[in-house]
């Protein structure tokens, strides 16, 4: 009984907030703004997977052949094509594939017949697994990865950006920035390797990076994540703390920064609030940009760390070319990209209600 | 009454003799000028530029080319470290060999230097380019031209490179310029972030009065970006495009390995810095090198960029009204 | 002890040399009005009470006192407990004033809080407090908004509540009201009185409005071109001023009650008034949804013709800025028709041949574009190509509205407030359009710079049939040059009519009001006004969140 | 074999059972059915869960490239010319769930390799039994492969469309592994393969990441010679980096300290600091597998029709520098032989064009003017772009550096992988000069000699591995004649024979033999590597 009325409470301040603050400040309807981003991340989606059928048409690298084996015979070649139904004209075989996405389909495994339920994205040449499955056991391990990455340069490259534009000129940004500069300079296989070798090998103070998922144990899971998140983190940082340091400066040049400095509000918090509250949107818009594309672009890592997410199964694919894997791959990294930069549109709605959603 | 004033107030209006205003590209080399950091680093990144352009000269100094194989420096048995102290350095290779080759360091640095600087540059001037453009186009655009700009800049940054690359081998002729396509392909495919920070800033930007009044005069979209906002963009802009340049220079050495960018034996400082990490602890100077020669660049980049958003910003330059209304030690 | 000893002082931007020699004194409870030309330093003097100068790049020299303390030697900590804490200062360019990401409520709580140390609960307690005190209506939830859901008039409200929610010893306020109707205006400083007189605040006001000089200080400083050309107590200054600058001054105040010397002239004499120039029906703006939904401007229909000038008067944040914007296409109508010469305006966008002079010249301004380009814009957008007759044109330009033409490749924030109020005056004229709405295009000008300007558009008028609506809350001003007036209350227009008819003999209650309210020029007779009031200002003091309804209702 | 006589071991003291086992590895084990797997000698991990027919000898070194009996009771009895081959099961062979082995289940095993949907195992049965290049694998052809017999449980007989004196050599791969046909669930199978080995299946991602194997409580030991298989749990990681797995291993790290690599070399750098380290050097075990590196020649290309200019390309060689590029002479031993350097192979030695250790320009240089070309000759060397293989820009750039010494431009054309692929195996479109490399499929003359040089297996519409389109009637005879000797010395010996006749014609350039060094963590005790692989064999390692 009498826990139901802070909840009461909760939900009402919760409802206020979704309607009174989102849906009233949105301007242009929640509602409608989220079935115009469904819409256009069907249609994205749509695109993406019609570039990619596009592209391993003109590739290079006969299918058949790479997934039968090098010795295979021709006969046999022409087997595995059939099989996969790779003699097809490219466009039968995309409409294959929207097919399979929409109703689902059925395929021979020798002894049986395996359903693949829509959407289906197929099958893998090389695995025979079912592509949903797949990207559905990879999603948590890049998930994770960007997340905490994500989490980690936020927090550095915004801080280092702060720190910077509120000591700018001084002694502490120079060294912030030739620091942020040094992690930029070096790719992050360099990075990796380096602090692995040092943090696991030297001083083992961390383990060797292994996939640990959340569920199973959460403080494993962010140990083992430590390193390659800090790889990550140190690379991407410095673009952040640059951004936001230039917007804040631009944001200090303006009028209402003045009004706060007459009224002996501190420097720190003049930074730090106002001017980072302006700076922010850009910087918003670029992690929603960088962390959607992490799901297709955090190969080297992944590929160092061995860690077994999106990024390094696509390249495998991608080297075997194992088209409904890279598809669907490709598909899971659009998505994600849509998903972020809708949230940084409703985030930025939210922080600058003189933006109406669009 | 008013005709009086007129006439009183100003005198000789529009014929006085004030000193002409300067031109906005006066101050603002004016402004940079006060920058000694900024002056300092546009030196670095000249000295880059004119190493990469005459890197003959230089190997020519050093008595080395980039490509001759020297199997006696190298420790075979050892899996080919240089021999010699620090890298074999000596007087005929300056910055040591390379392992397992032996070829000269100091030469593939310098001539590193030409495709690295050369597509990085031209690589980052096309995603800028582009980048601004669309997000421009986004964020004065209407609802639907938003809408399809930004929902294709996600399918650019869904691409994976490695994918795009596959579809380049495939229609590209094997004669077309390899340094030209590399930074083609990185131009064409990285310019989602710059557009995404631009379309965010032109957002905010746009909702400001001085952009309704560029709309009452008449001026159409591209006129309004350019005047309005694209002078306020360039603070984000200059800042990110330095720090693309090392990404690019990366993503190069990637390209290369997929085989779409420049063709062995031609040194670029990606690749070296590709194959260099794992010789960290056996040979460091050919990792730290390239490193060191990525980290100067970027950071002159950086300080320069730095400098130039500060020129162009009027308020900024003059410290006027941008001041930390702090007290200043030095009385300046 | 003075509460502010300035010896003096001299501030230099660069070359320009904007404040020079400047010496005065306020004792506590005192108040100083700092009245004179537009660009005559009035703003610089002010900021270097807080010792805004620091770290600029400005030259100051001489000496600030301000409660004891020395400006200029004064260490951090020092000047921030003075900022605020024991001298507060409200903007002259209010609109841009406040930081646009947060919510208006929480930047008056958050300096409250810089200087009392009040938890977070009791400052917004304390933010709303005040701004149900300087009127605001709903004060609890107005709270809430952005800036840019404020009208003009209210964020300089919000601007003077942040101010008070300090308890300054020493209020600096530039041009405080010159976004506010009359009424309201008179509330404000009946506020400041009041506060005065309980608190021992002390006012250094700086104002262009002669009026409220009259109304709101003891003594009177009047400053030309950096330097102080009289001083002396506000009866005697205004009643017998000595110095010529004075006097002209004095002698270019419009009045609600003299005669008409408008200078357009028009209203009355010629059918000079053509073809419809743009005619609003039903006109109406609807801002937020659902419950929070509340129209800014409820079913206007108006027409203006050709030669003609309308002036809007009404209470701040009645929707005149909304609907002038409108007009011109930048902003969408939620529903009603607007014709533009006859054809009926289809599809978004702005319309061509239109202008706008906009309420806040801050944002109006491209800060990194020097005014000269900003002015030229229009003319460059028409087609002109000639360098130099653009050139020519600006100057000449600049020249008529009273700016120095030499300022051509001056920055905006070079520029005083009514300066760059002047500068959007030009930009507007520059490619003779057929229509410009000015919202309150002289707020910010001393009166004879404002004569020049009215002038000139009145010229401008009837050289080339221009239509003018003229948003205003100046009463004196907006009878001076317009045909007809329109006297907006909460969006509708209450009462439409000939200059004569509306001013003469108005029919509604509220335009009554407005009239009544006119700041006198006599500080005798403005005082006994004050006095008048005093009963409905106690109201307003006992419940501050009632206030907005109280005076509404009054 | 015992684990007694395994001196060099790391670590001391007994092999013992227990402990856990860590496999570190970079190539996903993506594939783990019988029937997909492509594996030399059964493999390392796979012939942990099946047991063939035959296996190879769990010897170091020399040793380690016999063949043995494995499921067999012995090696096959080859009759008829060696076109037909019978084995007998042993005794008391169980599947993990007790169920009894049988030849039939071998047959089925077998019968499944042949279908479309299992695509990715050896060629040789397709290419040798009789009927197999028209069999569609169980699923489509329910009549089952007739040249298979299984009179009985215990026997089983092969019938080959040509003699094979090689086939017990061919029946240690994992097609030969028995699979009980009512728990087949075709391409689900590999989820869990039901064992024959000392280990089963628990748990297998699927997608080569992980595959845990445990004890398989069936397996016994006495009928296995083989198998060690002291650890109780294995527990493969792959798709790792190659780097970090050599990190991990030198670091000992918890569980890494009883970690092993199959598939992971250490790399030059990595060399360089081990052979400064004495406890690391201590861990590391070397291997040698058949594997040659060349240059590969497509006579049909001008100019390398004249063998003038082939025999002046051999002379410019510099090995020393191709050996540093490919790791230097710790890991690479220069070849002037096509046939691997061990015994099993017929190795027999000759330089027919020598070039010295870093090349002989003038001689070259000789050859070419001879040739008409005496102003030099502008030719193309087409490489794979793959970092740090034996066919990347590495070595090929260290050719181009030594050929230009003998007057040669070359032009580099590096290749995306799979289109390196595509393109060095179409007999349409070969180019005249690339990086080659072959492999054993196991250690004797025939599988590395009859593809690359029999005339009759040009491909024309498939991958072709005769890049020079060499069709010379007496090789061919001669290869067929040594391929129904069923002794294999004496077959070694004329395979050696063969190699250097054939070497005289300079169809392509033998470049190097890899040399594998191995590392393994600190607590790993018996470690074997034999020649056969070249790799460390899981099955002999302890932990305890
Ligand atoms: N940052 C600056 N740089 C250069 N000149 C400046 C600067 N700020 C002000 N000025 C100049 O100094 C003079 C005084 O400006 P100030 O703002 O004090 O005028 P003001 O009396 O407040 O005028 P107004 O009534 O128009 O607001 C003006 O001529 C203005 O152009
Ligand atoms: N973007 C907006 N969102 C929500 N409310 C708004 C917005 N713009 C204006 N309003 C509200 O509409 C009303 C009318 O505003 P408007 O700016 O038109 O007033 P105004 O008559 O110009 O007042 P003032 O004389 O004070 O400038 C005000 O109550 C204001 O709060
Ligand atoms: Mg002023
Ligand atoms: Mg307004």
């Amino acid at each position: 009984m009498t826990t139901t009325a802070p909840v009461a409470v909760k939900s009402r301040a919760l409802d206020r907030a979704l309607t009174g603050g989102l849906g009233g400040l949105l301007g242009g309807g929640f509602t409608g703004f989220v079935l115009r981003r469904v819409l256009g991340a069907v249609v994205t989606l749509f695109v993406l997977s019609a570039v990619i059928y596009a592209v391993f048409y003109v590739a290079p690298g006969d299918v058949a052949q790479i997934t039968c084996g090098p010795r295979c015979s021709p006969a046999q070649v022409q087997q595995v094509s059939e099989q996969l139904k790779l003699d097809d004209p490219i466009y039968v075989r995309y409409l294959d594939f929207l097919r399979g996405v929409l109703v689902g389909q059925d395929y021979s495994t020798g002894t049986g017949v395996l359903h693949c339920d829509a959407p289906c994205l197929g099958l893998s040449y090389r695995t025979d697994q079912q592509v949903t499955e797949l990207i559905l056991n990879k999603v948590p391990v890049t998930g994770s990865l960007a997340i905490g990455a994500m989490v980690l340069w936020l927090i550095l490259g915004v801080g280092t950006g702060v720190l910077s534009a509120w000591r700018r000129g001084r002694l502490t940004e120079r060294v912030l920035t030739a620091v942020t500069l040094a992690g930029t300079a070096t790719p992050v296989f360099v990075i990796g390797l380096l602090l692995m070798i040092l943090v696991c090998g030297r001083l083992q103070w961390l383990p060797f990076p292994q996939y640990v998922p959340f569920t199973d144990d959460p403080q494993q899971w962010a140990w083992n994540l430590l390193l390659p998140w800090v790889s990550l983190a140190l690379i991407e940082a410095a673009k952040y703390a640059r951004l936001t340091r230039s917007s804040m400066l631009e944001t200090l040049a303006e009028d209402h920064v003045r009004t706060f400095r007459a009224y002996g509000i501190r420097e720190r918090s003049i930074v730090g609030r106002h001017a980072l509250r302006g700076a922010l949107a850009p910087v918003v818009a670029l992690s929603a940009n960088d962390f959607g594309s992490m799901f297709g672009g955090a190969l080297l890592t992944e590929t160092l760390f061995g860690l077994p997410g999106l990024g390094r199964e696509l390249v495998q694919a991608v080297r075997v070319v194992d088209l409904p894997v890279v598809v669907g791959m490709v598909l899971v990294t659009g998505f994600f990209v849509v998903l972020a930069n809708a949230v940084a549109d409703v985030l930025y709605a939210v922080a600058d209600r003189r933006v109406v959603l669009s | 009454m008013s005709e009086a004033l007129l006439a009183s107030e100003i005198p000789g209006a529009g014929a006085t003799a004030a000193p002409a205003p300067a031109s906005g590209a006066r101050q603002f080399w004016r402004r940079l000028h006060t920058q000694r950091a900024a002056l300092v680093a546009a030196a670095v990144v000249a000295l880059l530029v004119l190493v990469a352009l005459a890197a003959p000269l230089f190997t020519a100094l050093e008595g080395q080319d980039p490509t001759s194989y020297h199997p006696g420096l190298v420790d075979s048995a050892r899996g080919g470290v240089p021999v010699g102290p620090l890298g074999g350095i000596s007087s005929e290779h300056w910055l040591g060999v390379e392992p397992q080759t032996g070829r000269d360091l100091f030469a593939r640095l310098v001539y590193g230097a030409r495709v690295s600087l050369g597509v990085a540059l031209a690589a980052t001037l096309l995603q800028i380019a582009i980048g601004v453009t669309v997000g421009l186009a986004c964020g004065l655009g209407g609802r639907r031209l938003d809408q399809s700009l930004s929902r294709a800049t996600d399918v650019m940054v869904a691409l994976p490179l490695m994918v795009l690359a596959l579809a380049l081998l495939a229609v590209v002729p094997g004669g077309f310029p390899r340094p030209v396509l590399v930074a083609l392909v990185i131009g064409f495919v990285g310019w989602g972030g710059v557009a995404k920070v631009v379309r965010a800033r032109a957002i905010s930007l746009k909702s400001l009065d001085h952009v309704a009044a560029a709309r009452l005069s008449g001026w159409g979209g591209v006129r309004i970006a350019r005047r309005e906002l694209l002078p306020a963009l360039a603070a984000p802009v200059i800042t990110y495009a330095a720090l693309l340049v090392p990404g690019n220079i990366t993503v190069e050495a990637a390209l290369s390995f997929l085989g779409v960018g420049v063709k062995p034996p031609t040194a670029s400082w990606g690749q070296m810095l590709t194959s260099a990490d794992v010789w960290y602890q056996a040979a460091p100077q050919y990792l730290l090198l390239p490193a060191a020669a990525l980290f100067v660049t970027v950071l002159a980049l950086t300080v320069l960029g730095d400098g130039v958003r500060t020129a162009l910003d009027p308020r900024a330059a003059s410290r006027l009204r941008i001041g930390t209304g702090r007290k200043r030690e030095d009385g300046a | 002890m003075s509460l502010v000893r300035v010896e003096d002082l001299s501030v230099g931007f660069g070359a320009v040399r904007a404040v020079d020699s400047v010496s005065f004194t306020l004792a506590p409870g005192a108040a100083l009005g700092l009245v004179g030309e537009s660009g005559s330093g009035k703003s610089t003097v002010a900021a270097a009470l807080l010792g805004l100068h620091r770290d600029t790049g400005a030259r100051v020299t001489g000496s600030v006192r301000v409660g004891g303390v020395d400006v200029a030697a004064a260490g951090d900590d020092e000047l921030r407990r003075l900022r605020g804490g024991v001298a507060a200062m409200v903007f002259q360019d209010p609109l841009s004033a406040l930081d646009p990401y947060f919510a208006v409520g929480d930047q008056i709580a958050e300096v409250y809080r810089a200087h009392s140390g009040a938890s977070r609960r009791a400052a917004r307690a304390r933010a709303v407090d005040v701004l149900g005190r300087v009127g605001i209506p709903d004060a609890a939830r107005r709270a809430r908004s952005r800036p840019h859901e404020f009208s003009g008039g209210m964020r300089q409200r919000a601007l003077i509540a942040m101010a008070l929610a300090c308890e300054p010893d020493l209020l600096i306020a530039d041009e405080p009201t010159t976004a506010l109707d009359v009424t309201v205006q008179a509330q404000i400083l009946d506020l400041l009185h009041a506060l005065r007189e309980e608190t021992g605040m002390g006012l250094l006001l700086v104002t262009h409005d002669v009026g409220v000089a009259a109304e709101s200080v003891d003594d009177v400083l009047v400053m030309r071109d950096g330097r102080v050309v009289e001083r002396g107590g506000v009866a005697q200054v205004l009643g017998a001023p000595r110095d010529a600058y004075t006097r002209e001054l004095l002698s270019a105040v419009p009045r609600v009650d003299g005669v008409r010397g408008g200078p357009s002239g028009s209203g009355d004499v010629e059918g000079a008034v053509g073809d419809v120039v743009v005619e609003a029906e039903g006109l109406r703006r609807v801002f937020g949804r659902g419950r929070r939904a509340f129209a800014a401007v409820d079913g206007v229909s108006l027409t203006v013709r050709a030669g003609e000038t309308l002036g809007v008067v009404g209470e701040s944040g009645s929707g005149k800025t909304t609907l002038g914007r409108m007009l011109v296409g930048l902003l969408e109508p939620t529903s009603g028709k607007l014709r533009h010469g006859g054809a009926e305006k289809s599809g978004k966008g702005v319309v061509p041949g239109v202008q706008m002079v906009f309420q806040d010249p801050v944002s109006s301004l491209n800060p990194r574009r020097s005014v000269g380009e900003s002015i030229a814009d229009p003319l460059r957008a028409r087609g002109d190509r000639d360098e130099d007759a653009i050139r020519a044109r600006v100057r000449d330009l600049m020249a008529r509205v009273g700016l120095d033409p030499a300022h051509y490749g001056r920055y905006p924030h070079e520029f005083s407030g009514g300066q760059r109020q002047r500068v959007g005056i030009a930009r507007a004229l520059a490619a003779n359009p057929r229509l410009i709405v000015c919202d309150e295009p002289v707020s910010a000008l001393d009166v004879t710079t404002q004569a020049q300007v009215t002038a000139l558009l009145a010229e401008l008028q009837r050289e080339l049939g221009l239509a003018l609506v003229f948003v205003a809350h100046d009463l004196a001003v907006v009878r001076q040059v317009s045909d007809r007036v329109a006297v907006m209350r909460n969006g509708r227009i209450v009462e439409q009519g000939t200059v004569d008819e509306v001013y003469g003999s108005p029919q509604d209650p509220y335009t009554r009001q407005l009239l009544a309210a006119v700041p006198a020029l006599d500080p005798a007779v403005a005082a006994e006004r004050r006095a008048a009031r005093a009963a409905g200002a106690h109201a307003v003091r006992e419940d501050g969140g009632a206030a907005g309804k109280e005076l509404a209702a009054a | 074999a015992g684990p007694e006589d395994k001196s060099e071991a790391g670590g001391d003291g007994k092999p013992r059972k227990g402990g856990t086992l860590t496999v570190l590895n970079s190539a996903p084990q993506s594939d783990f059915d019988p029937a997909r797997l492509y594996t030399s000698g059964g493999g390392n991990v796979p012939s942990l869960v099946f047991r063939t027919l035959t296996t190879r000898n769990r010897e170091d070194g020399a040793a380690g490239a016999e063949v043995v009996p494995d499921l067999a009771e012995g090696l096959g009895k080859p009759s008829e010319n060696a076109t037909v081959w019978t084995y007998t099961l042993k005794k008391g062979l169980k599947f993990e769930d007790g169920t009894p082995v049988t030849t039939k289940d071998i047959k089925y095993g077998i019968e499944r390799s042949f279908a479309a949907e299992l695509s990715g195992g050896a060629p040789f049965l397709r290419d040798w039994l009789i009927g197999g290049d028209k069999y569609q694998g169980p699923y489509k052809d329910k009549k089952g492969l007739d040249s298979v017999e299984t009179p009985d449980d215990r026997t089983i007989v092969f019938r080959l469309n040509k003699p094979v004196g090689d086939f017990d050599y061919v029946a240690t791969q994992t097609s030969f592994a028995p699979v009980p046909k009512a728990k087949d669930k075709g391409t689900k199978y590999e989820e869990h393969p039901v064992s024959t080995g000392p280990y089963k299946v628990v748990k297998n991602t699927s997608d080569g990441e992980r595959l845990q194997l445990e004890r398989n409580p069936h397996w016994s030991a006495a009928t296995d010679a083989e198998r060690k298989a002291y650890p109780d749990r294995i527990d493969v990681r792959s798709g790792l980096n190659s780097s970090v797995i050599n990190q991990r291993l030198s670091a000992s790290q918890g569980s890494d300290a009883a970690a092993v690599t199959t598939d992971t070399n250490l790399g030059p750098a990595e060399l360089a600091k081990v052979s400064g380290d004495k406890k690391l050097a201590a861990q590391v075990g070397t291997g040698h597998f058949g594997y040659t590196n060349y240059l590969a020649f497509n006579p049909k290309v001008k100019p390398f029709d004249d063998p003038k200019v082939r025999q002046a390309v051999a002379h410019a060689v510099d090995r020393t520098s191709v050996v540093n590029a490919a790791g230097g002479s710790s890991l690479a031993e220069p070849a002037t032989t096509f046939l691997p350097n061990q015994k099993s192979f017929g190795h027999t030695k000759f330089d027919h064009f020598p070039a010295g250790a870093s090349g002989n320009p003038e001689k070259a240089r000789e050859l070419l003017k001879a040739a008409g070309h005496k102003d030099g000759l502008t030719i193309t060397l087409t490489h794979s772009n793959a970092k740090n293989f034996e066919t990347g820009p590495e070595v090929a750039t260290a050719l181009q550096d030594a050929l230009k010494k003998a007057g040669f431009t070359v032009k580099l054309q590096g290749l995306e992988d799979n289109d390196y692929e595509d393109r060095v195996h179409d007999a349409k479109d070969e180019p005249g000069l690339f990086l080659a490399h072959w492999g054993a499929d196991w250690p004797s003359g025939g599988p590395f000699l009859s593809p690359i040089f029999d005339g009759r297996q040009i491909v024309n519409d498939g991958y072709n591995f005769n890049s020079s389109f060499h069709n010379d009637k007496s090789v061919n005879a001669e290869i067929d004649s040594i391929n129904k000797l069923t002794d294999h010395d004496e077959a070694a010996k004329r395979w050696g024979a063969l190699d250097k006749k054939i070497g005289a014609k300079a169809l392509n350039v033998p470049l190097f033999h890899p040399v594998y060094k191995r590392l393994y963590g600190k607590d790993v005790k018996n470690v074997v590597i034999s020649d056969w692989t070249g790799v460390l064999d899981v099955s002999q390692v302890a932990v305890k």
